[in-house]
């Protein structure tokens, strides 16, 4: 059987009150260095859904408030090193996130963006995934 | 038979999804399964040696080091131990530390994953 | 999909639940989810047992530590030891979700 | 200024999957100790509300189960020490928990009981007390 | 000048709550009022000696350590942390290890109490 | 009774909340707390800021930690400082209760 190299990290839970969003998100950056105990690198794929969502707002400044690196930061290094990311369009919609407060990268030079998509879409990459994790 | 990996972020103390998980383990194990455990965030906490044992209190560390004799694979988070002060020598025998790397990649090798977040 | 789906809770997850759909869906009640499988609240069985086509399992461990005993459970939901958890998850659910 | 002794403790998780409602009632048991650092001992409340009034359901087998004590051994303990101990009518009657299933103290000889209340009276409790501790 | 208790029972990473229970009792001492704090549940891990700095997890370890120098009364419980293995001399300098009823007894004494339940 | 509530929650306390009275009131939104100040969840500005009589308040360093800013903050919230919070809680309110 081959390896089941394709996992799924689904945030359902907002930032800073719990280490599982950032967990989620170090996890996630660190599918790129699977391969040095795999043949294959793990190939991830990040949703945000439900109150989740909110880890995708933009100019989040835990630095200078606490002192901590942000879940936006995070994020960017994601989209930099060309994570595919998703975030639900029916909770961003529900809690008043215009799509313009959304995190991106480009001043990191990064192509890939937070791609807003309706849940089912979310569910489809569920299926299309091997493993599933959720934060 | 197959291997299950487990992932859990939970505290230690109260939330009982420790207890669960090393219950799970030991089920699994029993039934000739292969299964590695992966310990992060709070869940680190069951990487410390010379826990105390109180009936008021979860206890999982005593099935756990049975388990590891019966060839559980136990991981525990590198940074999120140092980050709440537990040294390398500080960490029940048997009982690895390495980053989440080994876990995606353990992951990518089982037959199911369960992975348990924060309580 | 042949998809597990793990509640630990009694309030806060219904959301996520009602949006998934899967082929094969085992929704299995451990921790604080076994209240699920055994109040009435506001006079009604839990929303979470009418979802369509999916098998409900309470773990007997959990139920018991919250006091609650066979007899009280709803009758969709069956009740599971950690032996037969083991069986479900490597065997008839390929993927596992603890939300 | 006199001492402000008289705490409330206000239990509103359900039970094994935080800490809080156990520490809660080891919290309110030690009250009686207190009188070793300061004049008066602490007079202690204790409150059940929403989600919280699940710890006082009956004959919780957590022991049996997972080797731990139960949060109704900590109740019974409460009520043996005579400590007030209410639990809201409105959750109980919520979630459906007859008064047959709670938890009582009899067998150890106590006089105690956990008094059923409207959330009026532990509102009324809540102004009585000095200091208030939700958990 | 008043008395203040805080009671925290959070996790040390990720809740931002030891962070939050830190900063006020900075704000409080630096006023001039007398702040205790008191340490349960998972926030015992605040306790703990030679927590290592990363700038991806809370560190309220520093200010704490500055405020101690500043008559911030911690005290931590003794249960709890023999519990997790952390034992009397793996804890930081000048935090105190105590059981609750002291916490209540100087919540009585306080003009205000603060208690912060698990996140 | 002079009560300072602090949330640190978006969901989940509504409940107690609703129920709670007191002849003076403050809410203190801290952590996942001030996304009432600043969000409208299906259109509508928080309900927890309906309370009448109330005080409420924000805690500037949460609300810049979560990405937001003091011009997106409701009207009826105060936005303030540690300093602030000292001042209040030592001054104003008599109990304090983190639900």
């Amino acid at each position: 059987m081959g390896l089941k190299n394709k996992i799924m990290f689904v945030v359902q839970r907002p930032p800073y009150k719990s280490e599982d969003p950032k967990l989620a998100l170090t996890h996630a950056l660190s599918s790129g260095v699977t391969s040095i105990h795999i043949d294959e690198e793990v190939v991830p794929t990040v949703a945000f859904i439900g109150d989740g969502i909110l880890n995708c707002v933009r100019d989040q400044k835990s630095m200078e408030a606490y002192g901590i690196i942000s879940n936006e930061r995070h994020i960017k290094n994601m989209l930099a090193t060309d994570t595919k990311t998703l975030v639900c369009k029916e909770d961003i919609e529900r809690l008043g996130i215009k799509e313009e407060r959304l995190i991106d990268a480009s001043d990191m030079g990064a192509d890939m963006t937070i791609k807003v998509v309706p849940f089912n879409e979310i569910l489809k990459e569920m299926e299309e995934n091997d493993h599933l994790m959720f934060f | 038979m197959g291997m299950l990996s487990i992932g859990v972020f939970s505290s230690l103390v109260g939330s009982m999804d420790l207890d669960f998980a090393v219950r799970l383990a030991r089920a699994a194990i029993n039934k000739g399964h292969t299964v590695n455990l992966w310990l992060s965030g709070n869940a680190t906490a069951l990487s410390k040696d010379k826990q105390k044992e109180f009936k008021d209190y979860s206890f999982p560390d005593k099935t756990l080091r049975e388990l590891i004799g019966k060839g559980l694979t136990v991981v525990s988070c590198e940074a999120c131990n140092q980050s709440r002060g537990i040294q390398k020598e500080d960490m029940t025998e048997g009982i690895n530390r390495a980053s989440m790397d080994l876990y995606l990649a353990k992951a990518a090798q089982s037959d199911r994953v369960l992975h348990i977040g924060v309580e | 999909m042949k998809l597990g789906l793990f509640f630990s809770d009694l309030h806060g997850i219904e959301d996520t639940y009602d949006r998934i759909n899967s082929q094969e869906l085992g929704v299995f009640l451990v921790s604080n989810g076994i209240y699920h499988a055994v109040l009435k609240e506001n006079g009604k069985p839990s929303k979470i047992l009418n979802k369509k086509g999916a098998s409900f399992y309470v773990l007997k461990e959990d139920l018991h530590t919250r006091g609650f005993s066979e007899g009280e459970v709803d009758s969709r939901v069956k009740v599971i030891s950690y032996d037969d958890l083991v069986d479900l998850v490597m065997d008839r659910y390929e993927k596992l979700a603890w939300i």
